[in-house]
């Protein structure tokens, strides 16, 4: 599961980079490739994760759910508890040490749904760095707390007007910066997408969350699980759990991407478990995209806007092709109804993107038999998500509560 | 061979080349179709045709709106080759095709390179498409004989650029700052000394672009390059004034 | 620091509650005895703290605003990772042990911010009991998300209209359910107040943050700090870190009280840092309260819903009296300038409470030497707060956001 | 002994005695004055006059929402003692305060029961002081001769009851049920059950309330009970038809 030296995975990744580029990348792959020969660098880096966020984050047993579904016992894995609540704080921590070693100033980042961007302009707070967002405008007006949050924490907030004006525009409008700021800014990825080594550097940084998952399991439970569950946006979390089962022979591994309104409608982020998309090449990499036939990228769709993303990562399209990970996907629906059973049940309330991830194993943990056990990813908290999924539950008093602010505010 | 022949031929009787940028479709393929005679009766002596791609990733924000508002209009790569074609049927200055890598890579490789030679098409600006990428194309490109055109910036190292003269056919196009495509340039010191290392690690002719506006910004290239390119420029203007000032506006350019 | 057998700390505490609930007081008294001599109940406490919420949190270096201020060093300690974002989560987790011991099959609890109700609702679900959350109409109205997230965990939060429908109201209402439910119900305390044995065992459950905090900054810095700071609402979070820390002798411990529109201003709520308050004798205990000659409790305010509260522990009380705490407070402007800096130089959001500890030790870091340090108690994070912290940033984006997401709704 | 006597001397004249319960200040002291009067007139044997508390924990919402609007309208504790002292000088019954224990320990517990007692106050219920919070209470109370009143409730052991027996004086209150002030009570055989464990516990008079409505009610403690209480249940009557209703109402309980 390493690149090759052009940055291919099968036939999958690559740098696919304007040539003003092709230096700082020189540069960039260098000083990643000096990162992975040096334990001081991983030691440097689980202190950081240690002191500052909260790792090893827990392994959860639910036993509520367990006994609900009868079949495995489900353990959860809880990067929710992360700083700044998911696990996109592992990767953006470890970008901070390389750029801290490169010696830029400034970095950049795409968001999505905000995490990143959020986890981003936290640690350029916590590096001292500067530090600029790009964010589709449809994002932002469904994620404004994360641009207030990214503000506050000093960040300068760009919104994208381009295009479908969501991740993949954000992820243009940052690359135009960085052609332009190359010398002192640093283009801080947010998945496992994008040129080599963006896809299995962040996929490195990601990959302690099934370090610590595999120890934790053999701890609580004394054997490695059947199955384990990731949600599936550019697949950063998903890598980052799956990397240390892939060895192991009796571990299937399961990607749950967006099925958004289904998976006929035509509105959803489903690159791998439908034959609505095909290869193609953009946004610096080679992946399985949801284009037209002209190779124009189409519209996606899902209640997540962490998994609404024309593309994955090309680690797991060559995992994928190779069947070494099998992939589903859930719909909104089913979402909600996983994101509900799970606060009701055990407390614990997933994010929109993570409740794909237990909307998949929901499906097929009760097949399973009792002495099995399967892990789920929960990359983020929910919480953050109260205007989406406050929204999505059509709550009637939380409308009226945003009806009451609102008038309070325009009377002003 | 063919394309560097032509535009050597060119350079013999100017000072200095121009080369334009029509993004195809926008704002129509009629208006594309006046912009390019206009150009070639104003003495353009090579055009680079862009098929529109819905991630623009490196240009600046007026030409990603064209390419958007193109799409949005319906125009397809199918369209955007008959055009291609007839131009290259109908005018006697080179024609390239500037797209991404996907819109090839899509379409196929072979058949679209195939095609575009059959069409009279001379070369290939891709912006996405570093060398090491595109062992594949280069090949093709040699067998269709289309030109593939590589890219210098001011942050390629002399090694580099020597790598990249060694893939390059036609002309090197020379960035001429960081960025993308639209916002003014400064040429100082800083940027002659950078194009002198253009001019040493290549043979083949140097065209410079990226925000070039003007007599001025021509005039300063003299002597340094061999071809200026003029790109959003015209795009803007038609936006502002019409396909026929771009007529007057290339002619008072040298 | 230990209760005498009427639930005494010097003059302060005590049980003064309506003799139907005597018998339950009983067996509370006896089962928490029972458990804090069972060393197998604190292990068990440990691993669901552990595997559930993310204990040990970190202690975090504030190596930034060490530096900002030039004086000692500043250690955070992280109870803002705790799952549902706060100190609350370690009483309340402990409390439900408690409950599965005593077999009773419902919780209820009081709460302001919110916070606490959240995690009441939380360790419902996970231990399949039910729950209703009592909260003042006023708290209702500016904390609403919290709302939201109790009623998908499954409680059903009873709005308070009586008095000045905020958290003392709540705890009154929750007493009136507790006389008439008594036989199967838990009154889940929320902070160190209240009836013995609440304020004992609240920081009982709560002397985790100080147990670890004190290992780790013996392992990080080598020696204790100089002073620890802990803001004071109830007095949990502050009981829970300075427990350790009480046998200490060169360890001050400050508590910050809730400034609000300053010391003078009648609209705060101090209760030892200032002569407003005198002792009296409500909701159970005997402390310190704002009230007037007749003994009627006063109006409160905070920019921190948290700390708006007319009583203090009692605990903390006895150790005011006995100078071994030493109490300051800080006003609301003071605390959103503290969360301000906080962001902005370590990408750290204090909830609105912690910021107050934050101001506190602010005001005098700077004139310690760098050769000692300091620890903060983040007692929870700000992000939950985001309708007050936004709010009181008068940040115009948001409430444009707002106003739109209003309009939205009123036209359908 | 003062209040136990006066209320054995009423006994023998009556099946059951009555006690009612006002909150001062609620809606108003002529009100109060006025809902006594016809309570005296209509034969009410004890009267509780609560004096209202910011905090009224173990109150149900009538209560709650008369505490509140009385110190809405401004009623002090002096307003309350100065109204007391009138009532017991004006008429013949037992006249008790019932507060929480705030306002007599921010008072001062001495001066309070001084002043109480010197006014002819007989006894006290303070719902939130279990004997063990009250030692100094209690000895106060019996330097002043007032009866603190105890509380005996259905979750009350055996071994509790005769506790709090030891500490009673006048009568002993028995919450009917559990809950707060207000609602009904159901008075089946757990109800009895519960009466004669308190029987059992004490030799002082017995009085119930929680939740008495009506004459059904009272009817059912003849001979269990030898006081009924009513509280809520007259409050609501001023609210919805005046003062004045007061007396008919009582006159036709018993
Ligand atoms: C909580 C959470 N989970 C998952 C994702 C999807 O990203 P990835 O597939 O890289 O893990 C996101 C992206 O924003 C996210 O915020
Ligand atoms: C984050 C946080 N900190 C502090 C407090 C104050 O409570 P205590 O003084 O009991 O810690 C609260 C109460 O809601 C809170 O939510």
């Amino acid at each position: 599961m390493n690149q090759d030296k052009n940055g291919f995975f099968g036939k999958w990744g690559g740098a696919y980079i304007p040539e003003v580029l092709y230096q700082t990348f020189q540069e960039l792959k260098e000083e990643y490739a000096r990162c992975r020969q040096d334990p001081a660098f991983w030691e440097e880096y689980l202190s950081l994760m240690s002191t500052y966020s909260c790792r090893p984050t827990p392994l959860t047993h639910a036993e509520n759910l367990s006994d609900y579904f009868g079949g495995a016992q489900i353990y959860i894995k809880r990067e929710d508890l992360n700083h700044t609540g998911a696990h996109k704080a592992n990767n953006v921590m470890g970008q901070g040490l390389l750029v801290k070693r490169m010696g830029k100033k400034r970095v950049i980042a795409e968001t999505g749904a905000g995490q990143h961007g959020v986890a981003t302009a936290t640690m350029a707070a916590k590096f001292g760095l500067e530090c600029t967002i790009y964010m589709g405008e449809e994002d932002v007006m469904r994620q404004r707390p994360n641009v207030f949050w990214m503000e506050k924490l000093g960040a300068t907030v760009v919104t994208v007007k381009d295009g479908s004006r969501t991740l993949k525009d954000a992820i243009n409008e940052a690359f135009r910066d960085w052609v332009t700021n190359v010398d002192d800014t640093h283009y801080v990825f947010g998945t496992a997408c994008g040129p080599a080594p963006f896809p299995e550097m962040v996929s490195w940084f990601q990959s302690i969350i099934g370090i610590e998952a595999a120890e934790q399991i053999m701890r609580y439970y004394g054997k490695m699980p059947t199955k384990v569950y990731a949600c599936v946006g550019g697949g950063s979390n998903a890598m980052g759990i799956f990397k240390r089962f892939l060895g192991e022979k009796d571990v299937e591994l399961i990607g749950v991407e967006a099925g958004g309104h289904g998976a006929d409608s035509g509105a959803h982020a489903i690159r791998l478990s439908t034959p609505d998309a095909s290869p193609g090449v953009a946004q610096g990499y080679k992946t399985m995209f949801l284009q037209d036939d002209d190779g124009q990228m189409k519209q996606t769709h899902s209640v997540a806007a962490g998994l609404d993303y024309v593309g994955v990562s090309p680690i797991l399209t060559d995992l994928w092709e190779n069947k070494q990970v099998r992939f589903e996907s859930a719909t909104d629906s089913e979402v909600m109804e996983a994101l509900d059973l799970t606060m009701k049940k055990e407390g614990i309330i997933p994010a929109l993107e993570s409740a794909h991830a237990f909307a998949g194993a929901y499906r097929e943990v009760g097949k399973l038999s009792p002495d099995e056990a399967i892990i789920i990813n929960q990359s983020g908290r929910g919480d953050k998500d109260i205007f989406t999924i406050a929204h999505a539950f059509e709550d009637p008093s939380w409308k009226e509560f945003i009806i009451g602010r609102g008038k309070g505010y325009s009377s002003k | 061979m063919q394309l560097e022949q032509q535009l050597r031929d060119r350079t013999k009787e100017k000072d200095i080349l121009l080369m334009t940028h029509i993004v195809l479709g926008y704002p129509s393929f009629d208006a594309n179709r006046e912009v390019i005679r206009q150009m070639v009766e104003n003495g353009v002596d090579c055009i680079e045709m862009q098929i529109p791609f819905s991630e623009p990733m490196a240009d600046g924000p007026v030409i990603v709106k064209a390419n958007q508002d193109s799409l949005a209009k319906g125009t397809k790569v199918e369209d955007c080759l008959a055009f291609g074609t007839e131009m290259a049927d109908t005018y006697d200055i080179p024609f390239l095709y500037m797209t991404y890598y996907n819109i090839i890579f899509k379409y196929g490789e072979e058949a679209f390179l195939k095609r575009a030679a059959e069409s009279g098409i001379q070369g290939f600006i891709i912006p996405d498409l570093p060398p090491e990428m595109g062992k594949s194309f280069l090949t093709l490109a040699e067998k269709y004989q289309v030109s593939p055109i590589l890219i210098f910036t001011p942050t390629s190292t002399d090694a580099r650029m020597s790598e990249l003269a060694g893939y390059g056919q036609g002309f090197i196009y020379c960035v001429a700052r960081r960025g993308v495509t639209g916002k003014k340039s400064e040429f100082g010191q800083d940027f002659n000394d950078y194009l002198s290392r253009c001019r040493e690690a290549t043979s083949l002719p140097l065209a410079v672009g990226f925000g070039i506006q003007d007599r001025e910004d021509i005039e300063a290239l003299k002597g340094k390059a061999d071809i200026a390119v003029i790109g959003s420029r015209t795009i803007r203007l038609v936006e502002e004034k019409g396909p026929q000032a771009v007529g007057p506006f290339i002619a008072g350019l040298r």
